[in-house]
């Protein structure tokens, strides 16, 4: 595609932003599931999505998706904190993100079974005829549930509109995806008969492309696909995980190619943002970060209203 | 009113609704040109087409995560999973995705799924497992279990209008095994609300099912030996009628509950344990549970027809609260 | 004697059995150098190596399918699904193979596995769901659930030897909540019987894990108030001790039940139905049940806290049913 | 392979067998699922195994591998026909065989879960380093389960000696296979990195060395295959099935290839066997199956004791 033409800083931004916010997600909650180094991954696979489209975006580092269609900062920091003003009142998992912005809401903790819900977003667009697709991505790891199989079959069998973006960022908590992975995830599209591509989940450009082939692939008709974007989890599985399971090296060898940096160059050889602008840009959000949290820190904690025991 | 089988009920009320609502449809196995397991979809498929019957691979899982998925579009599925067995295999998708998504979204999402099935002992006999009960703990799951044609249509027509996850246990041996009136047009059996399928004051049987068809039948010949026995049709057994059996209970002072399903940790468990809770009072005598032994559902028929509860077992159990017969 | 930690003696207890068994190994998810959630394999990895304790892919049903097909092998397997939610993951390998292979070979078939699974509310606070009961309904199955130290490594080391599948539910804010006194060396705790936790005369307080501390932190303080609780701790959920239960509540006539999971279709439905039958002429009050409200398990500690039975919750009900207090 | 040199007259005697028995068994029990036509794969898939490997036979004409390996023909008939003499003394589903000759048991209805078990026995010869093997077979239509994935995944991570073997027969009751598989199944095998392949299911020739070219790589620590043999379903789901769902053409033409006459053809030119010789094997059979059928239907009902309250 004709780079220049492309929203490249509006792409760095929104990377930037998931990166400044999964920050302090991370120093909130001990509990929280790192995302840094996945951005171009996460941000390149949802970033062209119409709003009418749907997105189901992997349960780490979702804000951004959700951020990107309209959800409000604070209360997404409001859930990091268990606090009411999370979209679930603090029902739900953290990471889950406000119906509203036409997501598959992470209801549970058990991974796979949104690669179900979201092939059901598929069925229903394909069904009412319309050319709407959605996008759901999923781990290394997961790709190894039933459901992986199950539901891009069916994809597959009833053509459903339906991208199936694998995050793979190396590790499932402390296993090196070559414990469990045997062939790249983009191998197994053969067997259920669809495209399927692997790319550089560090380069929001190829992941972009890729995505967005095969979400032009799926509003004319032509069924799902399976991209794995290639990447790496840089922190450990959660925020308090030191990773003492694996070797320094290999993290320092994926920090040369920090997807951040990677796009700033871009942006650079192609003068579309000089050093000053993009510091700008990077005050802007940390101050946006900060003010999410202050607001969500002052704002009560969940009390017997939000139980909800009446609607049951 | 037409008289129709239990199994024409289902597929009546399916169709009814299918023309009714242009976003109901139905997902499955062999529901095609095949006509369902036991005929249970017999007709859809001719009436309706590909688009709106439509069979699926072997992937319960991802059959009922497609469904649900459908629903929170807006779509109303009917996802058959073509026996109780299989639950199993869509667990998760049933306990994690379809009984959370209204809470966990802060009553934001609409779930409007129904997921039917066949359960029991019948002229089918294949998977006759019958795991209502599991499904009754989790909330944000409604649970029904029809006994008769007209309940079969108007709570599967209340089920596929209903805005949460219904689930709809249908009994095979019921399946054929008689006619019966039901209504023409519209017609809802509300989910919640119990039935009365015959009067009686010495004693209260509640029963799901096929049983309820048999504690009529002990009811029948108690009653020529002076005991009048009052049946109760669960129908629905989440959420279940508590203020009709309590009320019963307060008459009659006696509770036997029976239902095909192992007894251990059945639907009757959670029945005897509320009415011991909240009319302690009223019983005078001990509650007496009627269900299937602790074993795997045998296979052979001459084996099988061991295991499930009879008339016979039925009127054991209520004159040993009726009279103190031994066990 | 060592005073052990819940972790450490569940820990303790597998490797004890590994040294003593060479057919015993473990599958599961960050089981290896990790150390396990919450610890819950540490130390196994570094004493046994790779071949004896397997990280496998995210495929519980995998997972639990292929140890029950080496058990029948003769091996001993330890299958860990991390957290009881994961567990409907694997429902059709548990319920339609482990609890059928001996059953439908005519008892020929062996499946000497252990399912341990961690559950409920607790320093973690991830996946809290607790499903115990619907395996209870599922006949062929073991069910165990410690509440202490020294029962964790007991019932862990009788579930390892058993011959049958049996499901080890390790409640989360035990894991390293208390330090216990636990025998050295061959501790086992037979599967089956229930133990005394207090004694009392007044009323009988059956609970499960996490419950049982909380009903004795009831009891300690209706103690001051003349009331003498018994606190039966279940310890074996399926087949549970139903002569102690009886037993105990023949001498109080009163019953309460209690547990972390939901109430409504819980294993205290099970409970209190048996005795409603078996020894109702002894229950001098209703039978009072304390659990969980039906609402999925939220997230937020502030929100949770208020879904989790408390000692206040317990102390309610054992009132009711001792003073006749209002619900 | 050196056809001469191997058993081809006992191959036919087992696919007669099975021809046989199976026909018996249909008209016995309107509820027998028929596997006539399917006969090559059937046999071919499990002749070679060692009495010490485990087979684990799909549900579609299993009996002539458990009686390949030991099983009396009388007692599996009288699992047809509900009685005790069955080997789960009636209490498991008609096509369960017996423990002790080296099966994974038919315990349950639900299709898949036995691939997760016949794993576990792969995995228990590699805990010891024996040189035994699992072969597994199931249907076209169950390989869109979950369990085929999570399964055939978790035996090539951990590299273990079983062979999945697809008795690819076209339909799943009256679903044709194009509706649910979009490629074909031997294609699944190289997303999990193992060697997949398809062959003709009605050369008993060609599954033979397929599935024994796999079984001794598995042996020498090779890891799982997966072999896909194509054959057909030539009756209805079940005997009582008229199969109205799918043209007569289609299974005509399939008739055309019956395994059966194809190797009477290869021992003919090999001069294996005369006319007269395969006429006297016939006839030995049919009073085999006869004798069989007449015995467990003098025997008795399951009772009482059978159903084992004591034991559970
Ligand atoms: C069905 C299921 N099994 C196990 C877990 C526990 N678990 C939580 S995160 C995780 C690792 C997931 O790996 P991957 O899919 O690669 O996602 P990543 O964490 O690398 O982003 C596991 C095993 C789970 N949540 N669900
Ligand atoms: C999990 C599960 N879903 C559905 C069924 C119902 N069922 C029984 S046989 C069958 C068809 C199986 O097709 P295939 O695997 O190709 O085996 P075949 O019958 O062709 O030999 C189905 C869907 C089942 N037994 N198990
Ligand atoms: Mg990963
Ligand atoms: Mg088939």
């Amino acid at each position: 595609m004709a780079v220049d033409s492309e929203p490249w800083l509006e792409v760095y931004r929104w990377m930037l932003w998931s990166r400044l916010f999964e920050a302090e997600c991370g120093r909130r909650n001990p509990r929280w599931f790192p995302a840094e180094g996945e951005e171009a991954t996460i941000v390149g696979s949802f970033f062209d999505l119409r709003l009418d489209d749907v997105a189901a975006p992997h349960y780490r580092g979702p804000f951004v998706v959700y951020a990107m269609r309209g959800a409000e900062p604070w209360r997404l920091a409001a859930q990091v904190l268990g606090k009411a003003a999370g979209y679930s009142k603090g029902r739900s998992v953290p990471f889950n993100g406000p119906l509203g912005t036409g997501i598959v809401p992470w209801v549970a903790g058990d991974l796979g079974t949104t690669l179900g819900v979201a092939t059901g977003a598929g069925l229903a667009f394909e069904y009412d005829g319309s050319d709407r697709v959605c996008v759901v991505s999923f781990g290394d790891g997961t790709a190894n549930r039933g459901d992986f199989h199950e539901t891009i079959n069916l994809a597959a069998c009833w053509s459903l509109p339906v991208i199936y973006v694998c995050q793979h960022n190396g590790w499932a908590i402390s296993e090196p995806a070559d414990s469990y992975l045997k062939a790249t995830v983009s191998a197994r599209a053969a067997g259920y008969g669809i495209p399927g591509e692997s790319v550089d989940g560090n380069d929001v450009l190829a992941v972009r492309a890729a995505v967005g082939q095969a979400v032009a692939r799926a509003r004319n008709g032509g069924g799902p696909s399976l991209v794995e974007a290639c990447t790496y989890r840089l922190q450990g599985h959660w925020a308090a995980d030191r990773a003492s399971y694996r070797v320094a090296e290999a993290v320092e060898a994926w920090r040369e190619r920090d997807p951040l940096p990677r796009l700033k160059r871009v942006l650079d050889e192609r003068g579309l943002a000089d050093a000053s602008a993009l510091e700008r840009i990077e005050s802007e959000l940390g101050a946006e970060v900060a003010e999410a949290f202050a607001r969500a820190e002052a704002s009560p904690d969940p009390g017997p209203a939000d139980l909800g025991l009446a609607s049951t | 009113m037409s008289r129709l089988t239990f199994a024409e009920a289902i597929v009546g009320a399916i169709a009814y609704e299918m023309r009714r609502d242009p976003d109901v449809f139905l997902i499955g196995q062999d529901i095609g040109p095949f006509g369902g397991a036991m005929q249970g979809t017999r007709g859809l498929y001719e009436e309706f087409g590909a688009r709106r019957v439509r069979d699926a691979p072997i992937s319960e899982s991802a059959m009922v995560g497609a469904a649900i998925g459908a629903a929170l579009q807006g779509k109303r599925p009917i996802v058959e999973v073509a026996f109780g067995e299989f639950l199993p295999c869509a667990m998760s998708q049933i306990v994690l995705q379809a009984a959370n998504l209204r809470y966990m979204t802060a009553d934001e999402a609409r779930v409007p799924v129904t997921i039917r099935t066949r359960v029991g002992d019948g002229p089918y006999r294949g998977h006759p497992q019958s795991y209502e009960a599991w499904f009754t703990h989790v909330p944000g799951l409604k649970v029904v279990m029809p006994a008769s044609p007209a309940d079969a249509w108007g709570v599967m027509a209340a089920a596929i209008r209903d805005d949460e996850p219904v689930l709809v246990f249908e009994q095979m041996y019921l399946y054929h095994a008689m006619r019966d009136e039901v209504p023409d047009g519209d017609h809802l059996v509300p989910i919640g609300p119990a039935r009365v399928a015959r009067p009686g004051r010495d004693v209260t049987v509640v029963a799901t099912a096929w049983m309820v068809h048999r504690a009529i039948e002990a009811a029948a010949a108690l009653a020529k030996e002076g005991v009048e026995v009052e049946v109760i049709d669960l129908r629905t057994l989440a959420p279940w009628d508590q203020e009709m059996v309590l009320a019963s209970v307060r008459k009659t002072g006696r509770l036997v509950v029976a239902h095909e399903a192992w007894k251990v940790g059945g639907v009757g468990a959670e029945v005897a344990a509320t009415v011991a809770e909240r009319s302690f009072d009223a019983l005078r005598a001990p509650i007496a549970r009627v269900g299937a032994p602790p074993v795997p559902v045998p296979s052979a028929t001459a084996l099988r027809n061991l295991t499930i509860p009879s008339a016979k077992d039925i009127r054991r159990a209520i004159l040993r609260v009726v009279r103190g017969d031994p066990s």
